[in-house]
């Protein structure tokens, strides 16, 4: 395959490795260390896009991230990825690519018609359109939404690995062009631990795709010498393929990591990007400088392009993109491009020269080589037919041109603006830019965190700037670092840079006619915004520079604004008679360019999304075929079904071997905390609402916990273990936040108590061994403790040894059976609940799971702090008001007689039956009369609801308004068909009220 | 992503600490004798100032010892850590 | 000039040289009859609702920077009314009809689009909190389904709603009426819509000052000089406290970033809006095709309008464990909020210590969907000089009483 | 107790079960390993209290570490300082109970506490020469020797787990004391951290 542009010798691509790719659908060839962009243009492909609003041919403009509009889709299927920058990547063998935004492909898109109707379409049209009627406007949108987007989304789930990982060093360098090999290199040579990041494949930046002289030699031997010295410090990283995206506070930068997008699909272990997450001691920008477009009717048309992108494929890439080129610009360094292609072969017809008296050395060395020079000129129209055909050439007085249209044929315009350093990662750190006038560009401000910048990112364009200023700030950096004086160790090479020219800013290229009614003029490719748009916005009265970003949606691409912004600032200051610092820019926000959200999650995916937690006893409930429910980061067994079973047919038969002979559950889960030492007592006595000082050695008691607005925080028993020590029961989900909630109130308000908290949660195992037959099931496998009710009553704690393993066993009940809880140390856990299970074979022994310790805790009205309470229930609210202790304080006493708290009408915990079979739905809402006019007053809800097996009738827990007063209403609760279910208020105590079942023999 | 500096354990990752609010609110000692007024202005009402803002922080998977710091709210940077019984810089507290 | 297809033609024939100012530029009179501080979207949409229904024309909005900045702005666009308690409800039921017919009210297409907002449930306890939620909203009066896994992916086919993820989809409650609304829009709607009923909507004008005489409020100084007025609302999320301050009280506030992004834009996948609590994220796709996501706030207090990188890690991870294609899309901007946060996450609208000062502030998360409820009910506030029976439970003497609407946990209050 | 050894399970004893089955992926930059079994114990008391700390060097043969985050490691038993009141002493296995009886003898009447945590906790080892890669993965700390070396430790997080990292050697190995119910995400999560460097487990 011939590919006309490629130049025959030159650039750094490996011509040993000959490529092919298709783009559109149509085969091509390149080389290894071609972009696809540099590819395309090699091959001669000119339209690889179409623009976002009006559909119009674009072709490639950038060399790198700043593109606006070669984006593509790449592959297929899972592995599709939509809107990369052709610039941006790497050619593989075998690579796929469409344009997006365009049907059939860019160069015949079916959609250009739509561009026919854009004088109808300014900034803003559809706040303007669309309102009538409105039932339309459901129609309308999906045309518009149809019309939106760029790529499309993969359809299937990612194949591919992520990785995240944490980095610490002295200095962060970020962009590896002179001003920054420079500052790593003497940040390194102070002994600071350094990372040095470059977005590309290679790093050098600028002088990759140029041939200046360093030392007296081509670039490459400094770069590659300069490499070397890096690679050979241990204390050095060279990240390449990564992009510094983000930086936040306290010098936390992020960086993605390309590693293995460049070889195509990869499968095996090797993530394919990865995210750097930094923390640098100081960091050094030198992030470098895009080169602005010129504004101009018609500056899309494919074959105009920035004329340091030019140069780069050129230099770089061995591709002429022009054969009968036309420099435009209104700084010297454009003349780069036309001497560069001079060489390369190309015909450069003419530079127009916005300024009235170009000089610098570039440009005496263009007039040497016999390039026409058009000083004072500009460009008012560009002719095209699928690429630059001609351009016209008038003169102009600032402000206007004039005097006859000079058209001149080519098929290259290179145009060049002026230069943006790249502020977005000093911008994202807290600092403002600030415009320098001198050199037409916004420049870093005073710094705001441990950073600072070098090279073009900080305004200083020269080979010789960059490299100084980059000596500066590595061994500075080092030095804040505490490595070295801060003086530059190594001398700044000698560079053959010249003397330049001022560039003068022109926002709006001067035009023959007013900017509406001449060709459009883009300010941003990607988003359609052009010049008129934006002075339509200023004129309409969105004349911030915010305001002007969202109505016309300039700097809202996936570029961010990197070509466009500026220019868009400059132009509205004009239009506004305004300064540009009095419009200031908008604010540039992370990340700096597009991030995938696979790396952003990493491995937090699947399986490793979340932690799960998981007890002892685990294993044996998966081969046991327990369905498993999620309780926090907890597994639970809910329930455990045999063949054939429904849930409900599960938890019936679970229910009644619990009170028919006997069940175990796994309640290793509760939150369990020691509380140890003198003033133990106290601290319960201040955090619970019950009194503890009186509780004897070997009992426990039960107790509710509340914030300090009075509402219940968390409920469990305690046990007295020993004078001093006392072991607390949380709920499962509150663990973790009564652990802290205690230890906060210790450390903070009350640190003269002396007391000590461990969290033992995960030490002790916990089998709950429950029903009449539980005690015969214990005895046969504890023979140190006796278990009769008169020397081990109910509510109290024995130390033992339980199959082996020294235990604790608490006569404790969640569902109101003879029951004993034995703890063991969790290692033992499985051994002691398999020993359960073969001890209880004779009485039918069956696990169950929190579904049926759910139910049974209802039948006995047992509430569950955050399914029967919301955080609005005081102990009042729950039945337990006599439990409040009136001696003493506690948290969240005071909260209890605040007016609200005080009212009869608050919601209380009733029992509801049915008299029907029917279960009420949990969360149905009760009220007195369902057939009331919307909105119909509500009086709380069903907060619990079950069948209970064992009384034969569904039983409900709820909360209602003034409920206690209530018992023997019948009240409602309406359901989503339209029924409504009546039900009685009871007690919620459904079974066993005198509590005997707790003390069976 | 802030760098805290523990008393204790210096600086860490914002990850490892919990957020404890506004430092220096005493719990009204006889909270029974104190107006309804007193006790929300205690419960709910707060300084949420724009700029220095002296807080209560946990190492929470450090530690585990609660801490104050005075952060500047705006900016975010972190004046300096002291313990839970000391005054506020500038005398506050 | 009315918005029209029709005007869009004629100015399209005249190069569009002809488009009005869509609101005056004017400097501050020295007197108003009200002032409202704070020219977002709830600001801007009372003194249009003080103009309409109440025939207060002399009105200044004073806004310190431009139009719409603070949360109008940042925010993810999500409008919907299900709320858990009747106060909220009510409320928010309000808002969502007056969003109903707001862009023809206006002449400005807010884009308020109908696509229906699904709250997915992760936990047996979560869904017992949407099936409450969804029973309250209909006996309110309010549009609210409880979905099964199979309606869900009925309706959002590239959910993954395989039992075997960590935290499985059980169901959801799906309000068809809520979606979004162009925030900008609504800024500039509003403004344009008060501009036309007399209202001088001043832009870069910072308050500084809250002047008082006997307890009474009597006027503000500003960057643009004093402004004096017989009645000041203040309507600054993100700087209530400050507000506050100048005012001589304190609030129960407290004012958190809140951190939203986009991806790049694709082509439609997601036609409704998704939020799920469990995992703390949320996200809809824009008419531009961009998928808008957020998460929960950052947890300490903040102005910075910046937050934590791992607050974005968390709720990207948990979108792709919803969402598995959205992997290898891009996250392509990134910006923050300052809102601010009541303990029961319900606002505060109405009087304040100092008599003829309001406040409207607190709104959390759920600003942006009230606005021109919150708008019409602090316009109704302050013209008859006491509150709407609307917005009658959100006083700030309900912090004492201890009577809080708490809209946390069961309510799904994220957005 | 010796039957008692037979039957009990640590926490990763399903985790490394299951890991036998995987195929080794090339050289192993990374071993993954479990130290079950050893005995933990939190010690709390106030450092300034001369009486409590003089008990324990008494008890144990050694002072504890006073310096933050760092570690004393005895001929058999290691003290981690976990906080400015609180330590983890690690005993061999099975030794907990003895060195639990001495310390509160030792500590009779003292403002301090001995609490048993030996079940709820276990001891993940990563070494190789990419340990530190794949733990810098999950771990916000600086590993680089200049930061964490010899005898030092640090309470931290390592994939949103809550650990107690501890240096062993320059290999470098580095020794995580987890609680039991996160230790198997732990380890799947390291040994996925890994597995681009080959990981081996056991």
């Amino acid at each position: 395959m011939i590919e006309p542009n490629r130049l025959a010798a030159g650039g750094r691509i490996d011509r040993g490795r000959p490529l092919g790719f298709t783009f559109d659908g149509k085969s091509y060839a390149g080389f290894a260390g071609d972009t696809l962009a540099s590819a395309l243009l090699a091959n001669g492909v000119r339209p690889v896009a179409r623009s976002f609003k009006h559909h119009r041919p674009r072709g490639i403009v950038g060399s790198g991230v700043e593109e606006p509009n070669a984006l593509v889709q790449l592959g297929s299927g899972a592995r599709t990825l939509p809107n990369y920058l052709a610039t941006q990547v790497e050619l593989f063998d075998g690579l796929e690519a469409r344009s997006v935004n365009a049907w059939p492909s860019a160069a015949f898109d079916a959609r250009a018609l739509q561009g026919l109707l854009s004088r109808f379409m300014p900034p803003g049209f559809y706040y303007k359109t669309f309102t009538w009627p409105s039932w339309m406007w459901p129609f309308y949108e999906r045309q518009l939404r149809r019309a939106g987007g760029f790529g499309v989304a993969p359809s299937e789930p990612d194949p591919d690995r992520y990785d995240k990982t944490n980095s610490h060093c002295d200095v962060l360098v970020v962009g590896a062009g002179p001003a920054g090999l420079s500052a790593a290199l003497e940040a390194g040579r102070a002994g600071a631990r350094v990372i040095l990041v470059d977005e590309q494949q290679e790093m050098g930046g600028s002088l990759l795709g140029s041939r200046v002289k360093i030392d007296g030699a081509p670039a490459s031997s400094w770069l590659d010498s300069t490499l070397a010295q890096l690679r050979e410090m241990p204390e050095v990283r060279l990240l390449s393929r990564a992009t510094a995206f983000g930086y936040y506070d306290h010098n936390f930068v992020a960086a993605l990591e390309r590693v293995t997008d460049h070889l195509g699909p990869v499968e095996g272990p090797t993530p394919r990007q990865r995210i750097w997450r930094i923390r640098a001691r100081q960091v050094v920008l030198a992030a470098g400088a895009i080169e602005r477009p010129l504004v101009f009717p018609n500056n899309d048309r494919p074959g105009v392009m920035l004329a340091s992108a030019v140069s780069t494929y050129v230099n770089r890439y061995a591709v002429s993109p022009g054969r009968r080129v036309v420099v435009f610009t209104n700084n010297d360094s454009a003349y780069r491009a036309a001497l560069d292609l001079a060489d390369a072969g190309s015909e450069v017809v003419a530079v127009a020269d916005l300024r009235p008296d170009p000089k610098g050395r570039l440009v005496d060395e263009a007039r040497r080589r016999g390039i026409e020079l058009l000083a004072g000129h500009t460009v008012v129209e560009v002719k095209d037919r699928n690429g630059v055909e001609a351009v016209g050439l008038m003169q102009h007085d600032g402000t206007s041109a004039f005097g006859g249209t000079r058209w001149t044929e080519c098929d290259l315009l290179a145009m060049s603006g002026g230069w943006n350093p790249t502020l977005s990662l000093y911008s994202q750190s807290g600092g403002r830019p600030v415009f320098d006038e001198l050199r037409a560009c916004f420049v870093p401000g005073p710094s705001t965190q441990a950073e600072r910048s070098a090279g073009a990112c900080n305004g200083e364009f020269t080979l010789r700037g960059c490299l100084s200023q980059g000596h500066a700030a590595g061994a500075g950096a080092a030095a804040a670092a505490g490595f070295g004086d801060g003086r530059a160790a190594a001398a700044v090479p000698d560079v053959d840079d010249g003397k330049e020219g001022r560039t003068r800013a022109y926002w709006i290229a001067p035009g023959a006619k007013p900017v509406g009614r001449s060709g459009k003029s883009f300010v941003d490719f990607q988003t359609d915004t052009t010049a008129v748009d934006i002075s339509i916005a200023a004129r309409e009265g969105y004349e911030s520079i915010e305001h002007v970003k969202r109505y016309t949606t300039l700097g809202m691409g996936t570029d961010q604004g990197k070509l466009g912004a500026v220019n868009g600032v400059g132009a509205l200051a004009g239009m506004l008679g305004a300064s540009i610092p009095e419009v200031g820019t908008t604010t540039f926000r992370q990340p700096y360019s597009p991030v995938t959200y696979g790396a952003i999650a990493g491995r937090e995916v699947g399986e490793l999304f979340d932690p799960v937690r998981k007890t002892p006893m685990h294993e044996w409930h998966a081969e046991a075929g327990a369905e498993f429910e999620n309780v926090g980061q907890w597994k639970r067994p809910l329930y455990y079904p045999q063949p054939g079973e429904s849930m409900q047919d599960a938890v019936d038969r679970e229910c009644l071997a619990v009170r028919r002979s006997v069940g175990i559950l796994d309640a290793s889960t509760l939150g369990k905390i020691d509380v140890k030492g003198p003033d133990a007592a106290k601290l319960l006595n201040r955090v619970y609402v019950n009194g503890w000082t009186r509780l004897g050695v070997g009992r426990c008691r039960y107790g509710f916990m509340l914030g300090e607005d009075g509402m219940i925080l968390d409920d469990g028993v305690t046990a007295r273990l020993a004078e001093r020590h006392f072991l607390m029961h949380t709920t499962t989900s509150g663990a973790a936040s009564v652990m802290s909630w205690l230890e906060r109130w210790l450390q903070t308000e009350w640190p003269d108590l002396r007391v000590h908290l461990t969290s033992v949660t995960d030490h002790w195992a916990t089998v709950s061994i429950n029903g009449p037959n539980a005690r015969r099931v214990v005895a046969k496998i504890c023979h140190d403790v006796d278990l009769s009710n008169q020397t081990f009553p109910f509510m109290s704690v024995r130390h033992g040894e339980v199959a082996g393993a020294p235990a604790r066993i608490f006569r404790i009940s969640f569902a109101g059976e003879l029951s004993y809880e034995v703890n063991v140390d969790a290692n033992y856990g499985r051994r002691v609940w398999e020993a359960v299970v073969s001890a209880g074979e004779e009485f039918g022994v069956t696990p169950y799971g929190t579904e049926a310790m759910h139910v049974l805790r209802a039948e006995k009205g047992y509430v569950i702090v955050g399914q029967d309470t919301d955080g609005s229930n005081t102990p009042d609210d729950m039945g337990v008001g006599r439990m409040v202790s009136a001696r003493k304080d506690f948290l969240g006493k005071r909260s209890l007689t605040r007016p609200d708290t005080l009212r009869e009408d608050r919601k209380q915990l009733v029992g509801l039956l049915t008299d029907g079979g029917e279960v009420l739905p949990e969360g149905g809402q009760i009220v007195e009369d369902p057939s009331a006019r919307l909105p119909v007053p509500m009086l709380g809800h069903v907060t619990s609801s079950y069948y209970s097996a064992t009384l034969g009738r569904p039983i409900a827990l709820a909360v209602v308004k003034g409920g206690r007063a209530r018992e023997g209403e019948t009240l409602h609760v309406p359901l989503a068909d339209g029924r409504s279910i009546r039900a009685r208020v009871a007690s919620p105590v459904f079974y066993d009220p005198s509590g005997e079942r707790q003390n069976v023999e | 992503m802030l760098l805290i500096e523990c008393p204790w354990c210096g600086p860490r990752d914002e990850s490892e600490f919990a957020y404890g609010g506004e430092a220096h609110i005493v719990r009204p000692p006889d909270p029974a004798n104190v107006s309804d007024e007193e006790w929300a202005d205690y419960l709910f009402y707060r300084k949420n100032p724009l700029g220095d803002h002296q807080e209560q922080w946990q190492h929470a998977s450090g530690c585990r010892r609660w801490f104050n710091a005075q952060r500047d709210t705006l900016t975010y940077q972190i004046e300096r850590g002291y313990g839970i019984g000391e005054a506020a810089p500038g005398g506050e507290g | 000039m009315k918005y029209s297809l029709f005007s869009l033609v004629r100015n399209g024939l005249s190069h569009h040289e002809k488009w009005p100012r869509a609101w005056r530029k004017v400097e501050p009179k020295r007197e108003y009859d009200v002032v409202i501080v704070g020219g977002g979207g709830h600001g801007l949409a009372t003194a249009y609702y003080l103009a309409k229904e109440h025939g207060v024309t002399n009105v200044a909005v004073l806004e310190k920077g431009y139009l719409g900045g603070g949360n109008t702005g940042r925010n993810t666009e999500v409008v919907r009314s299900n709320y858990l308690w009747d106060e909220a409800a009510h409320l928010y039921e309000f808002s969502l009809k007056l969003w109903q017919d707001l862009s023809r009210d206006l002449n400005f297409n807010l884009m308020y689009s109908k696509r229906g907002v699904l709250s997915l449930g992760h936990s047996l306890q979560e869904m017992r909190d949407i099936a409450r939620r969804v029973n309250a909203n209909r006996l309110n009066g309010i549009d609210s389904e409880l979905l099964t896994p199979e309606q869900v992916k009925e309706l959002v086919p590239i959910l993954n709603t395989s039992p075997s993820a960590r935290y499985p989809i059980l169901g959801a409650s799906l309000q068809r009426r809520g979606g979004t609304a162009r925030h900008d829009a609504v800024a500039w709607g509003f403004a344009r819509a008060a501009d036309a009923r007399g209202v001088d909507v001043i832009q870069q004008c910072e308050v500084t000052g809250i002047r008082r005489e006997n307890g009474a409020v009597v006027g503000v100084d500003t960057t643009k000089g004093h402004v004096a007025a017989k009645k000041v609302g203040v309507v600054t999320a993100g700087s209530s406290g400050v507000l506050a301050e100048m005012a001589g009280f304190r609030l129960p506030i407290e004012s958190h970033p809140l951190q939203a992004w986009v991806t790049e834009p694709i082509k439609p996948v997601l036609d409704s809006v998704i939020m799920s609590n469990a995992v703390h994220a949320y996200v809809s796709q824009t008419d531009r095709g961009e998928l808008l996501a957020g998460a929960g706030i950052d947890s300490y207090l903040g102005y910075g309008q910046r937050g934590s990188f791992s607050v974005i890690e968390h709720a990207v991870a948990a979108l792709i464990e919803l969402f598995p294609i959205f992997s290898r899309l891009r996250m392509m901007r990134q910006w923050g909020g300052i809102v601010d946060t009541c303990p029961d996450a319900c606002p505060i609208i109405g009087e304040t210590p100092v008599r003829g000062l309001y406040f409207n502030c607190g709104w959390g998360t759920g600003g942006y969907k009230a606005t021109p409820g919150s708008g019409w009910v602090f316009a109704y506030t302050m013209a008859n000089e006491r509150p709407h029976e609307l917005n009658a439970p959100f006083s700030l003497d309900r912090f004492t009483t201890g009577h809080l609407i708490d809209e946390h946990g069961a309510a799904g209050v994220a957005h | 107790m010796s039957s008692n050894t037979a039957r009990r399970q640590s926490p990763l004893a399903a985790f490394m079960s299951r890991a036998e089955d995987d195929e080794a992926v090339g050289p192993a930059g990374v071993v993954i390993s479990e130290r079950p079994y050893l005995g933990h114990l939190n010690l709390r008391g106030d450092p300034a209290d001369g009486e409590f700390m003089g008990a324990v060097e008494r008890t144990l043969g050694f002072a504890l570490p006073a310096a933050p985050n760092t570690v004393f490691c005895g001929e058999e038993v290691l003290a981690l300082w976990l906080g400015p009141d609180e330590w983890l002493i690690i005993t061999p296995q099975d030794g907990q109970g003895a060195v639990e009886d001495a310390l509160n003898a030792a500590l009779e009447g003292a403002v301090a506490s001995v609490t048993d945590v030996t079940g709820g906790q276990t001891v993940i080892n990563i070494s190789g020469r990419n340990a530190r890669d794949a733990l810098d993965k999950g771990c916000t700390l600086d590993l680089h020797p200049r930061a964490f070396g010899e005898r030092q430790c640090a309470q931290t997080l390592v994939a949103g787990v809550g650990v107690t990292l501890r240096w062993v050697d320059d290999t470098p190995s580095f020794d995580l004391v987890v609680r039991r119910s996160f230790a198997e995400h732990l380890a799947l999560w390291l040994r996925d951290a890994a597995l681009e460097y080959g990981a081996a487990v056991g």
